[in-house]
Parts: structure tokens; C-alpha cells; sequence
């Protein structure tokens, strides 16, 4: 590669840039459809641009109205690996045993964890993996450490019952799954969480923590919560994040 | 393709079983009602229309078509307030129009509306039970010309040129975007057309109405939607030459609702299955097993297939260690199907392709459990759905295995294929996938339909050992659960299915169900029942 | 969509811009490679773009060495239709009758026709597509035709033998094929031709017409060459072209 | 599975044709020599290097080392000049080095290149034929030394886990770029890796030397490159604990040379057909015959496995009406390589997954013919070739179609399975193409590799019967080629494989052929002849 920091992508060779795309392009197919498709390629910085394979979609009396394409070819585009910002985790991995540890002695009581999936969203299997004593990835979920009191109220939770078990609980952290993106209906599921318990606890409000397949953990900030977890999530991730967040440092005295 | 030779003794023990397991589901539906089986019948009887909600907003934006409460539910609630529910609504609602109070349910909807409705039980039920058999007879009139058109509609344009049935889902929550993408689908090969519905849907207790646009992950439900798309899928079959199936859910909080609609409007299958809304959607039971007999007798009628949801429990429970609670659960389905009055050639059992692919040997433990349930219900169409679970965003590993479940539908002779996306972990699918998809299908059933002729999974060997043991397991299983006086009920309240423990008395809907009073009167139920009985 | 001729990629809604990519770049799996791919989709246009998959590729002892990425996203470019260059036919396509009605009426003596693969390139099935009889796509190849005589040279035709020989034959058409692309040799080897032709015939070289599946129709002058076919070439096509360019379109007296 | 049932007979038949068929290429091939015969020869008596070439340039830049003449080829045309090819070049060369002209092969060669070199035939052929003897020996034992070790590593790594065994093709045209890639390719489950060549190689007729990175589509087959990437695959084969075996081509005009080569630096598979050759590079047929004789003498010896060409010739003939070609040209190969001593378990036939896709039944059909190669070479481990023919630039559907591919090859007991690449229509492979292609493998030999078991097709099915129709072709064509006494050189005249007419006196290389005189001395064919006479 050119030099440790600047790379590009690879097809067979160092530095040949190539890249493989598909579309659809609301054109008839033909070769004016293959040129549109070479345009956008172009536009996208794939040049020269080879459209090998294109075919028409639908269409019926009136013939196809789509077209798809599978486009090859070279990006001009360098990739500079100083400039990518990535969520390196900012505390250590802990194991249960430390975690435990770290709440009893540190926090001195047990650590309160509510989990649930908002709005219409049913998909649990994601949130189970995280809480669950199964747990995911060989890892075993929240609900195994001694130190922390999981409660994991499923699916199709709406947002003020939540605020409202959250209170009653005294929860230090609320953990949110969202799967289903479509229209973004997790980030703005999200957004709507963060608002809530901003409106109904202010500076009091526990830890927010949302995760899901979809979601990228650069945007806790953005979405005004405190943490976003992605995909491939483990169980101890999240309970280390816990600590670092929620236990002081220093031995309470 | 040479089945399997199940012991036949074995095999009916387990009809046996399911039939006691079942029976306290089947004693629960019979006598009880529910809000929307109740709602049902006047929309049976023609009750259309909406007026602007109040109060809470589920679904789409707030103020929007989709929140507003139907007629049928302001109907319902007002009788309920001033007589209950135990009699059902017939007496009343009829009683109030044949005393003369309200000139039909239009007017008498509008009473409610204005809070001038007033609901008494007649002294003398015969006349209200005549008005109420007249009026629900339109709407099963109306029901059985459909089942009538679709035959007539079949013998003309001819059925799908082969088995499995090309069955392919559309789901962008716009049905004006629906319209194209199903009509390509049809066009690319599509023999049905399921459009599945927005996220929330099947927790709202009652049935949206209108064209809508504003759907999640799935479009809503609702009357006019169904005739949009009948009509769509209509003109593209002309165009083909070839009778396109519709396809929709009941399942949820208003299983009767949407089963009448979809009688009225010639849908042509329908997801149906209570264990779906109470595992998937935290529904209650004992509302949504009620509501599902009534269901399932309407889609008798209507000549409706029935897809069940047993592939759902392979998404969240492993599909080796639990493939015996798949097949308890058709059996079981089988058996209230069957009691609702559906026939053999109505049971879309679900099952599923979800076993993890790194797994050695697993595309022969899919061809295994296929084998196992085509063995045991040869007259049902079986639901063959694809991988899902164990689908990832390597979209080209996704094409393949979607290849190979393609392949294991075609070798063990499967009815309804559900083709599989290769976005499946990514998005709902896009039209291009379903395209390639489609045209994956194309390849395997065209150029490895006929390998069928050449798979013989010899006796004692891998498949047949596999088959045999997930059957005995499944036996096994089944005497427990009939060993227990709640039967079902209890075994879903341990977590057998999909590893989810759901209460008798816990998850949404339970205050929809009443016991019925002696004398209660549901001239559905008495239309419908004279057939089958 | 939004104007008839300004069109997005289309996924499942109008407008919504979805385009799918994969590539890989010289990076360990990881975080940080996740980062990396989702610049270049950046780069690229695409935006939000997720990154739905990713492996690492060789690595031993080392670990992988490189990483593999799914990548799906809407592209914020915009495809303008009318800015779309097309190489429009702009001839009829004429029957194989027609093709030999107008050599024989208007030209008055046969058409000479030299085929060939040049270079190293042993790929012959394309050539061969457009000149021998059995042709292709249903259509009959050039040899059909009465008032066109062809000579396919074959494959690995050294470019000083190609004029040779079209010097010797009087050819009034080269036709010549280029299937191997790698390090754009295709492009190299024409250019090559174009310039002995140039070099050795001046004004008198015979019309030049290469084809293969990897050209782009668009670069015939670029490359020196008077006509470029690219995959999915017919035989009708390549014949309507030689009449329009070489017979007169009045009869000649 | 359960493997076909010919008619032994028929078998027997179609052997017995063959043999007549091939007969005028082994009259050919025992009664003439060639300059790349002679030049393997030297090669094996140890004579290396070259001098700067003048004159025409061929494959990589002008001036480049891959266009260097080998002191083989300088030494070979001088005796050539003097006293001609009749008797071999071994007599005038070590006559020149006992009669003390020069000390040794070098510094003959030196002579040769300032022009100083002085050929004649030994009145006394007795001192000549013993040094050269000698010399020669001493490569025929490093040769020998190579198999040893070869069975040595295999022996302390082992062989791949399983059939068929992975074989996958390297091409950048830069061997330091192709050492990363192989590696990668192995550590992914790769347990062949071919390196192709540069497209140009074929034709040059001499063998290029050192290492090179400037190939086009392929990479220069040099001793120094195959040392280069076999140290690279011991590496990584000691890493993984799996002997890695490693392919390159010999077809071409300097076949005898490119096998000493892989001889020498333990290689474990050629590429090896003259008709491929012949018929896609337009080689000479005597010449490449003379020299594809004493390759596979070579291959032999040193515990080489060759691959021939027949599935290529599906690349340009149709591979459902043209099968039987496949047929007679694998048992015309056959008989020629156990002519020239190989073994069963050396006869890597070719055959290939060509069948338009799109066509009805197409995936039975290639496991018919398969079975039949499969069933009728039962000791061959027969080179598995995917799809490229039908391969377009829709990969997706190319990565499906190489799952079949890969299924195809697993029902049927294919030896080696040639990996398909989903960009087959579109580039060289990528690295991630290559991965993703062993992937698909993983996936299909794992998940259903054991379907075997279950395949059997039926007497009289449709698989069955179409295996018997190409066979009855295939002896009906051999009965036509045997009745011409020009056997097989008329038939490819004639254009029978790969619809491709090629005359004997046709084609590149024929004025380096030369027929034997009296006398005549090959000191290599003498002792590799020792064993398997
Ligand atoms: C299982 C499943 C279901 C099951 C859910 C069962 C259950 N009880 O959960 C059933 C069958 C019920 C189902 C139904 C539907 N589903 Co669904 N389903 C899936 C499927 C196949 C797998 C999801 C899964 O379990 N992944 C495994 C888990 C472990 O991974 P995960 O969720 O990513 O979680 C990990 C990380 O994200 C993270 N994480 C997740 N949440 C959280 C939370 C916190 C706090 C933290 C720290 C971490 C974290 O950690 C986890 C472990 O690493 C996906 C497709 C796929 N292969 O991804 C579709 C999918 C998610 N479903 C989808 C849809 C649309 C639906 C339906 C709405 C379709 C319909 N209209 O009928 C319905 C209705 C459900 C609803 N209203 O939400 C779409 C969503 C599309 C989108 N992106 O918007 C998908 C992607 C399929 C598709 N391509 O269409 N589904
Ligand atoms: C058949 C084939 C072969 C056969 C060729 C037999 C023969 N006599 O032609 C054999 C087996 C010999 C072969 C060998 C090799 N091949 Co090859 N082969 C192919 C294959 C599978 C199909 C090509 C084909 O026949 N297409 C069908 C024809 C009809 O399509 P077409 O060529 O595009 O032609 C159409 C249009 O392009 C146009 N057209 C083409 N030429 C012309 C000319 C004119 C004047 C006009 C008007 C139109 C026109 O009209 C035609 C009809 O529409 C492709 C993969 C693929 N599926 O494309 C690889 C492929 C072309 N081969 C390839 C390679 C690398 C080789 C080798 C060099 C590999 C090696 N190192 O051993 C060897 C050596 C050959 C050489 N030195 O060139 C690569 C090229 C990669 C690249 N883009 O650079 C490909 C793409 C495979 C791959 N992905 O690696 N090959
Ligand atoms: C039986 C059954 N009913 C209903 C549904 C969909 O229900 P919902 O609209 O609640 O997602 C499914 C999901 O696949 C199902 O399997
Ligand atoms: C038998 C045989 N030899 C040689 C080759 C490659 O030869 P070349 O290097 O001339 O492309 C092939 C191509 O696949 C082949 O099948």
C-alpha cells in the first residue's frame, strides 16, 4: 500500500481501487439506461466504470421500468486511516466475576438494569441476547451477574410506560432495543426515549443505552443518549460499559 | 422423490394426543365471545365507516386516517357499556332496529356516535334474530359469489404451472408503491402476493380504513387496501394468463375482523394463527384463541388457505434441538383447523429452513424435517419459509443458502414456497432483490426440479433416522401437554414454543373476552356452523 | 420520480437513492476497518451508509491481513437522463438482403471483410459470433452475407501481419476482437493497431472496427479506431454498420 | 451415491477404439523428436541461463528478462545448424565434451553463444551416450528425490481432509503478488493452487526464466516463479498441517521442458494436453503430440498428476449436443497417457459444468455426465471444471450457479473441484472473489456434501438414460475415428472437438519437429523408459 495511513481498495493488485456496485435506476433498459447507470457510477467516483451486467425489472404491455445494474471498475477515492474515527471502547473489557466485584465494593449495592423494545418493535431476540442468562455468543447475558438487578420487560414497550418503570425502579441504566430501521423508526424512537426521560427526570435520568443491527455507535451524542451498541454486541461489553459509567472509580467510603 | 414410511401406529397416537391437548383450547372458543368476533358480525352485516378518534395514537401519525375508530368498535363498546357482551351484540343491535329505533345500523351508528344510542336485550328474541340472520346472510352471500369468482377465475386463467406455489412478500407501507412492486413480482414469476403489514398492526383492537401510505416495515391492513390490490393483482394475472393469489394477516388483536374482510374482498390465503399473537405479540391467549375459531370458520367459508406460524419459533429457539415443537404445533394447528372447519387442502402448516448453516450436514437435517412434515400431512399444502434467522449481510452467502432452501422446497415436494431475500438481515427487501430472488427460484425449480426423481434417502439412513427421531420426540412432547388438564394453554404458559412463557391471563386483549350468557346469539356462528356441522 | 429526467437509484421507494457495494480494503478486520469502509462509502456519496458485513481475508499467524465489506446505503447523487451520452445507433439496421441489395446496387463489387483476434488473445467465440455463419443471437454471421467477403484470420494475429494481409486483400474493413482486458490490454493493442494502420496506409486504411465484451462504445475516436461494439453485439448490427460507413449512399454511375 | 451401471461390453468397445484411434499418435510421437525435446534434455542434464535475445519480442516489455533465449534454445539450434536434429542433440554435445572441446555444458554454451561451438556425430557414439547418460541421471534423481519428498510431507502433513480437493487458480501476472494470494487462498481452504500462465507463454518457444511480474491474465511459468511459490505453499502447508499441492500448465510448444521443470522443483500437477494446444492456441498437432509424449513420460516419473483439456472444448461447442465428444476425447487421453507409463491415479480428465443454465433439466443433465465420466474412469480422480461459458456479469446469479457446481461435484465423486469465481465474465479473480468462492465450497460440501447418500438415480430415469445416450454417441464417433488411418489427427482435422478444424501441416512449432534417424540417441527417454517398460 502507498503508505501505512493512506489505502485503497484492493481487487488483485496494491492499489487498484476496485469495487463492485449494483443498483436499480427508474429507466427502461437499453443503452441509454446503461449510460445513466455509468453516469451515477462516475458521479460515485468509479472510473472507468464498466457496467457488466444490466437487466429490466417489471414491465409489463408497457415493458420493463427498471433497470439493474452491476457495475466493476476502479474509485479514484484514497481511504486515509488517520481521519477514520472509530468508537474505540474507553474502558477496559470486564469479566463478571470483576464486574461484581467492581458494584459491590465500588457502587456497594446492587446495580438496577431495566430492558425493553419500544414502539411496535417485537424484535426481542436482540435484547435477550444481552440480558437473558443464555446470552450470545457464549458470553452469558446480564441477568447472570450477581451484582446486577436485570428486569427485562420485552417488546412493544411504549416510552412513558417506560419512563414511568424506570422511576418506580430506580433504575441506573434502561437499556432500548430497536431492529426494525425502516423510515429510520429507530433513530426517531430513539430521539422520542431521550426526550421523555430528559422532560420527566432531567439531570436524575438513569444511563440511556440503545442497540440494534442497525444502529452506528458514533451517534450516542447525536441521538442524546449515552451509549449506542451495534451489531455483534456481547453481553460483556455492555456490563463493562455499565461499570465505567455508572461505578465511581474510588471506593465509596 | 420416495417419502418417508412413518409407523403408522405412531402417527395416529399422535393425532390422538394432539386432539386431547387441543381440547381445552376448542371447549374455551366455544363458549366465549370477543369484541372483534362481535365486530365481525356487523360487518358481516355491512357496518362501514369511521368517525375521528380520541385518546391514544398507535400505527401511523397522529390525527391520520389509520387512527380513526371504526363504526363497529363505537357499536360494540355502547352495547357492551348498557347490556355486556355476554349475549353478543345481535339481540340488541337488531332489537334497536326492529323496535324501530334506528332505520339500519347506519343510523343506529350514528346514534352511538352521538351518544343518543340506547341497548336493551328483547323480551322476545325471535324477531332481532331474524333481522340479524337476514343482514349477516348479505355478507356471507357476498363472501361465498368470491369463493365462486375465484373458481370461475381459476378454471379461466388456469392455476400456478407447477408446485411449489411462488409465494413473495411486498412490504414498502405505501400501497401505492405496493401496486408496481407486486405487479412486477407477479410478472417475474410470483404466484402469490402477500403484502404484510405495518409493525404495529396487529396490537391495535380494531381495523384501520382507507388507502394508506404511511405504513412501517409493512403496509396497514384495511378494507380498501385489499380491493386495490385484488384488483392489481387481477389485471397483471389477465395479463399473465395466470390466477395471482393475494395473501394478507389476521393474526393479531382482530383475527375475525380482518378474516371477514379479506372473505369480502377475495383475498386468497391468510396468516392466521393465534400462537403467533401471543408468542410474537405478547397477545392473550384466551382472547385470541376465541377470536381464531371464528376466524378460521369464516375462511372455511370463503375457501381461504391458512398459513400458520410454526417456522416463527425457529427464530428465536434453536431448529435442531427444537424441531419436535414445530410438529407438535401443526399437529395441534391441524387439529383446531380441522375443528373450525377447514379442510386438508386449507392448512398452510409453517415450517422453516433456519438451521445454522455452518452446522455439518444441515442442508440434510432441512431435507430431513421437510420430509417429516410432507410425510405427515401429504394433504396439507405446508408453508415452506426460508432462511432468516441465520441470514447475514453477506448478501452473496445469502443468495446461496436461499438457493439451497429453494432446492430443499422442489426435493421434498413442498406447496407454497416463500422466497427468500438475500437482504433478508439488511432491509425489507428491495425490489431488485425480489427480482433476483425470484430469479433464483427460477433456476433451481427449472434446471433441479425434476432431482426429485433421484432423491431417495434410503431407509435407515441419515434423513430417515433424523426423521424418525424429531417424530418420537414429538410424541414424547405431546404426552405431556395432554397429560395436563390446560392442555395447550398450560404448555405455552411453560415456554414450549419459541423458548416464550405467555400467562393465561397475561398479554393484551384479555378485557375483550366475555363468557356467554345462556340464550347469547351470533348469527355468524349459526350460518357458518351449518355447513361444517 | 422527482422529474423525468433527473432520477435517484431506486430500493423500494421512489427517490430513496439505495445502492448496494462491496469491496475490500488492505485492513485487519475491526473497528477501525469498519470505520475505514464507511469513509469510502462516504467518499463514494453514500450516506448513511451501514456496513452489513465484514470479514477478514488471509492472515496466518498474522491475522487477516485484509477485510472484505458489505456496504448499503442511499447515494446523494442525482442521475440527469439528458446528460446521458449515448452512442445512439445512428444507421438503420438493415436486413441481411438489404445489407446486399445496397453493397451490390450502390457499391457495385463486394465488400472486403478481414476478421481477427490480435495479440495474444486466443478468444475466438466472439469473432467468430459476428462472422461465421452459425453467427449469433439467431442472427447469421457476416459470412451469410452474398456481397461481403470475409476472411477470419483467427486468433494471435500479430498486428504487422493483420496489415500485411489487409494490405494484400485490398480489405475495406478490419475487424478485430480484444477479449483480455487485464492491465487494459485491449486498450493498449488497439491503440497499437490504430497506429500501424495510421502508420502504414495513411488516409487509405480501411475502416477500423474493433469489439470484445469490456469496451465502451464511446471511445472509438479516442482510441484511433472508426466503430467500437461492446457485449451483446449481433452480427445485423456490425454489417448495417459497414454500409453506412463504406457504401455510398447514392448509386453509383 | 449410487454410482452408474454400464454395459461392460460397451466399455470394452469403446477402450478397444480408442486404442486404434490413438495408435498413429504414438507411431508419431516414438518415430520423431523435437527442439523442445531435445532443450528438456539439456534442461534435465542441468544446463541453465540465457543471453539478452535479439530479434522479436514477445509476452512482457521489450528488452525484459522473460525475453531473454535460453542457453538451451542457443545450444539446440547450433546443433541443429551442424548436424541437424535426426539423431538428438545428446550425441554432438557430450561428443563435444569427452572429445575436450569444452569442459562442461556450460562453457558449450558459452561457445555457442560467441559462435565458437563445433558439433559432429561421434564416429564412437559409446563415451558420448555414457556422459550423457550421466549427466542426465543426475536430473532424473533430483526428479526422483522431489516425488520422495513429496510422499514425505504428505505422510507428515497429510492430504486434505476429504474429495473432491480444492483446486484454485492464482493469476496476477506478478509472482510476489500471487505468493500473498495463494497463501490466502490456502489458509481458506484451497488445497490445489494453479497458477496460471501469462496469455502469451503458450506460444513462445522457449521457457522464460527468473521471476516475473509483468504477465498478462497469468503469471510466467519460470523454474524460478515455481520454486518461488512451491517454498511459499510448504510454508503455509506446514502452518495449516496440509500438504498445499501446487499446479502450473505445460501445454504448449515447450511441454517437455515445463514438465522437467515441475520435476525439479516438485510440482504436483500439470496441466498436459496436446489437443488443448492444438485447438485453442493453434499449435502444430505433430509437434505438440512428439512433445506431449515425452512430458508426460517426465509427469510420470516424477508422481505428477496431469489435467487435460476436454472441458474447454465445451467453451466453444455446444455441452449438451457435443458431450460424446468429451467422452472419446477423455478415452483417447487415457490411452496416451498410459502409453507414456502414467497411472490411473494420474489422469486428472477434464470435464466441465457447461450446460446454458437456462436450459429445462440442465443440473440433471451435467450429473448425468458426470456420472459417466465418473463411471467410467473410476480411478481417475478427474479435474471438476465449473461454469464459464454461461457465467454473465450478474454475479449473483454466477455465485448460485457455482453452488450447483460445487453440489454437482459432491453427488457425483468428482477428484478435484476447480473453484468457480462469480466474476468469471467479468475480471481475473479478486482476492475477495477467491475468498468467497471457497466460502460457497465450505458451505455446500459441509451442509450437503452426504446427500450422496440419499442420490440415486433410478435404471431407466432420466439421469440413467441420458449417461447411456452420450455413451452409445461417444462409441459411434470412436468407431468413425478409428476407421481412418489417420486416426485422431484426422478427426481434429475433420474439426470433431471444440468445433475447431486443425490441419496436421497447420499451426505454430511444426519446422522444430524432426523424425528419428538411425542412431538416434535420447539419453532421457532411455531411462525414464526403464521403468514403465
Ligand atoms: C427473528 C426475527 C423476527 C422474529 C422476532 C422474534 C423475537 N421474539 O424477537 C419475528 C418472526 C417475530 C419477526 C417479525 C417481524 N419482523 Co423480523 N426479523 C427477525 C430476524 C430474522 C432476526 C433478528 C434477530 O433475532 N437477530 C439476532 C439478534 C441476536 O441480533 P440483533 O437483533 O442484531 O441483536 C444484536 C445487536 O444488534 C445488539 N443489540 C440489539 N439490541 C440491543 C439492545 C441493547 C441495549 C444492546 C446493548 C445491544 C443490542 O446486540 C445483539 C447481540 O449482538 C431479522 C433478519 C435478520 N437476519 O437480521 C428480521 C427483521 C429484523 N425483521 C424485520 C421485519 C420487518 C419484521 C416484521 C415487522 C415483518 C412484518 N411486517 O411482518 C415482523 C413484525 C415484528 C415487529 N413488529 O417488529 C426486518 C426489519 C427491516 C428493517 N431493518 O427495518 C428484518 C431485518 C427482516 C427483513 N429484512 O425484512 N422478526
Ligand atoms: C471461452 C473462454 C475461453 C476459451 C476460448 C476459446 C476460444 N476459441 O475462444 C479458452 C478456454 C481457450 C480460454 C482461455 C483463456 N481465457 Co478465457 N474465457 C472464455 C469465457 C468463458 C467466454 C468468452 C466467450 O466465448 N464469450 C462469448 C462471446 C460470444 O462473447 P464476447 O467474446 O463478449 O463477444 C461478443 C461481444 O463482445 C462482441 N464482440 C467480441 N469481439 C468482437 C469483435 C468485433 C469486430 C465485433 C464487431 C464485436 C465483437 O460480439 C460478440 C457477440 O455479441 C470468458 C468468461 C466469460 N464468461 O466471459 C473467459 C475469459 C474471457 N478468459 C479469460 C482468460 C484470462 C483466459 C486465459 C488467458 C486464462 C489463462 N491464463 O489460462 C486463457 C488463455 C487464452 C488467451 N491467451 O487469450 C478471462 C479474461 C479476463 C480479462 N477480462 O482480462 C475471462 C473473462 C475469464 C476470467 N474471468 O478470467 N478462455
Ligand atoms: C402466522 C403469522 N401471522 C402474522 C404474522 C405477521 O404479523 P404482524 O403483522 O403482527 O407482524 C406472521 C409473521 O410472519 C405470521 O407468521
Ligand atoms: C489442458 C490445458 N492446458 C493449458 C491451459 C492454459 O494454457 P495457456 O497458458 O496457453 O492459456 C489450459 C487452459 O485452461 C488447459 O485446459
Amino acid at each position: 500500500m502507498p503508505d501505512g495511513t493512506i489505502v485503497r481498495p484492493y481487487g488483485d493488485t496494491t492499489g487498484d481501487g476496485m469495487v463492485q456496485t449494483s443498483f436499480t435506476l427508474p429507466v427502461p433498459p437499453g443503452p441509454r439506461a446503461d449510460g445513466a447507470a455509468l453516469q451515477l457510477a462516475a458521479k460515485m467516483g468509479i472510473e472507468p466504470a464498466m457496467v457488466v451486467h444490466s437487466h429490466g425489472i417489471g414491465g409489463g404491455a408497457s415493458g420493463a421500468e427498471f433497470t439493474f445494474f452491476v457495475v466493476y471498475g476502479p474509485v479514484r477515492h484514497l481511504v486515509d486511516l488517520d481521519a477514520v474515527q472509530v468508537e474505540e471502547r474507553a474502558y477496559p473489557l470486564l469479566s463478571p466475576s470483576e464486574v461484581d466485584a467492581a458494584v459491590k465494593t465500588r457502587l456497594r449495592r446492587a446495580l438496577v438494569v431495566l430492558g425493553a423494545c419500544i414502539g411496535t418493535d417485537a424484535h426481542t431476540v436482540g435484547i435477550d441476547a444481552i440480558l437473558n442468562l443464555k446470552g450470545f455468543a457464549g458470553e452469558k447475558g446480564l441477568e447472570y451477574y450477581r451484582e446486577l438487578q436485570v428486569t427485562n420487560l420485552g417488546a412493544q414497550v411504549s416510552v412513558p410506560d417506560l419512563v414511568r418503570t424506570a422511576r418506580a425502579r430506580r433504575a441506573d441504566a434502561v437499556l432500548v432495543s430497536q431492529v426494525v430501521t425502516q423510515k429510520d423508526a429507530h433513530l426517531r424512537n430513539t430521539r422520542e426515549l431521550a426526550g421523555a426521560f430528559r422532560e420527566a427526570m432531567g439531570e436524575s435520568r438513569p444511563l440511556l443505552v440503545v442497540g440494534g443491527p442497525r444502529f452506528d455507535p458514533a451517534m450516542a451524542a447525536d441521538l442524546g443518549v449515552d451509549k449506542v451498541f451495534g451489531r455483534g454486541t456481547t453481553p460483556g461489553e455492555v456490563a463493562s460499559y455499565l461499570v465505567h459509567a455508572l461505578v465511581p472509580t474510588e471506593e465509596t467510603t | 422423490m420416495s417419502g418417508l414410511t412413518l409407523d403408522p401406529a405412531l402417527v395416529a397416537r399422535a393425532r390422538e394426543l394432539a386432539a386431547r391437548a387441543a381440547a381445552p383450547v376448542v371447549d374455551l372458543a366455544q363458549t366465549h365471545t370477543t369484541v372483534s368476533v362481535e365486530r365481525a358480525v356487523l360487518r358481516l352485516a355491512g357496518l362501514t365507516g369511521t368517525d375521528p378518534v380520541t385518546g391514544e395514537v398507535t400505527g401511523g401519525r397522529a390525527g391520520e386516517q389509520t387512527d380513526r375508530v371504526p363504526w363497529v368498535n363505537r357499536v360494540v363498546d355502547a352495547v357492551r357499556e348498557q347490556v355486556g357482551l355476554e349475549h353478543g351484540v345481535a339481540l340488541p343491535v337488531w332489537h334497536a332496529i326492529t323496535s324501530g329505533r334506528a332505520s339500519g345500523l347506519p343510523e343506529l351508528a350514528e346514534q352511538v356516535g352521538a351518544g343518543t344510542a340506547r341497548f336493551t336485550l328483547p323480551t322476545d328474541p325471535e324477531p332481532a334474530r331474524h333481522a340479524a340472520r337476514a343482514a349477516v346472510s348479505a355478507g356471507i352471500a357476498r363472501i361465498d359469489a368470491n369463493r365462486a369468482r375465484r373458481e370461475e377465475l381459476v378454471t379461466q386463467l388456469g392455476d400456478p404451472p407447477r408446485r411449489p406455489w411462488i409465494y413473495l412478500i411486498v412490504a414498502t407501507g405505501d400501497i401505492h408503491e405496493d401496486v408496481p412492486q407486486a405487479q412486477a413480482a407477479a410478472r417475474a414469476g410470483a404466484d402469490v402476493i402477500a403484502v404484510i403489514r405495518s409493525t404495529g398492526q396487529s396490537l391495535l383492537d380494531y381495523v384501520p380504513e382507507g388507502a394508506t401510505r404511511t405504513g412501517y416495515a409493512g403496509t396497514y391492513a384495511t378494507q380498501e387496501n385489499f380491493r386495490i390490490m385484488r384488483a392489481a393483482l387481477d389485471e397483471v394475472g389477465a395479463e399473465l394468463g395466470r390466477y395471482v393469489r393475494l395473501t394478507n394477516y389476521a393474526s393479531g388483536l382482530c383475527m375475525p375482523e380482518i378474516a371477514v374482510l379479506a372473505g369480502l374482498e377475495r383475498l386468497d390465503m391468510m396468516l392466521n394463527d393465534a400462537m403467533y399473537g401471543i408468542l410474537f405479540r405478547d397477545i392473550n391467549p384466551r382472547r385470541t384463541f376465541v377470536d381464531q375459531r371464528f376466524s378460521r370458520m369464516v375462511h372455511a367459508r370463503a375457501g381461504i388457505i391458512i398459513n400458520t406460524g410454526e417456522d416463527n419459533y425457529l427464530t428465536t429457539a434453536d431448529a435442531v434441538d427444537e424441531a419436535h415443537t414445530v410438529t407438535v404445533s401443526q399437529l395441534l394447528n391441524e387439529r383446531l383447523a380441522r375443528e373450525a372447519g377447514l379442510a386438508d387442502w386449507q392448512l398452510g402448516l409453517g415450517h422453516a429452513f433456519e438451521i445454522d448453516p455452518d452446522r455439518r450436514e444441515s442442508f440434510r437435517l432441512e431435507l430431513a424435517h421437510a420430509l417429516l412434515a410432507r410425510a405427515l400431512f401429504p394433504d396439507a399444502p405446508l408453508k415452506w419459509m426460508p432462511p432468516t434467522k441465520h441470514m447475514t449481510g453477506d448478501v452473496f452467502r445469502g443468495y446461496l443458502l436461499d438457493g439451497f432452501f429453494n432446492l430443499a422446497g422442489a426435493l421434498t415436494g413442498q406447496g407454497i414456497l416463500l422466497v427468500g431475500m438475500m437482504t433478508e438481515a439488511v432491509v425489507t427487501p428491495w425490489l431488485s432483490d425480489r427480482d433476483l430472488a425470484l430469479r433464483n427460484v427460477r433456476y433451481v425449480l427449472d434446471a433441479a426440479g425434476g432431482l426429485a426423481e433421484d432423491f431417495a434417502p434410503p431407509p435407515g439412513g441419515f434423513i430417515d433416522r433424523r426423521a424418525h427421531t424429531v417424530l418420537i420426540e414429538a410424541v414424547g412432547l405431546l404426552e405431556r401437554i395432554a397429560d395436563h388438564p390446560e392442555g395447550l394453554i398450560q404448555a405455552i404458559a411453560d415456554g414450549t414454543f419459541g423458548i416464550t412463557k405467555r400467562s393465561p391471563d397475561g398479554g393484551k386483549g384479555l378485557d375483550g373476552v366475555a363468557r356467554l350468557a345462556p340464550g347469547a346469539y351470533n348469527p355468524a356462528l349459526e350460518l357458518l356452523a351449518a355447513v361444517h356441522a
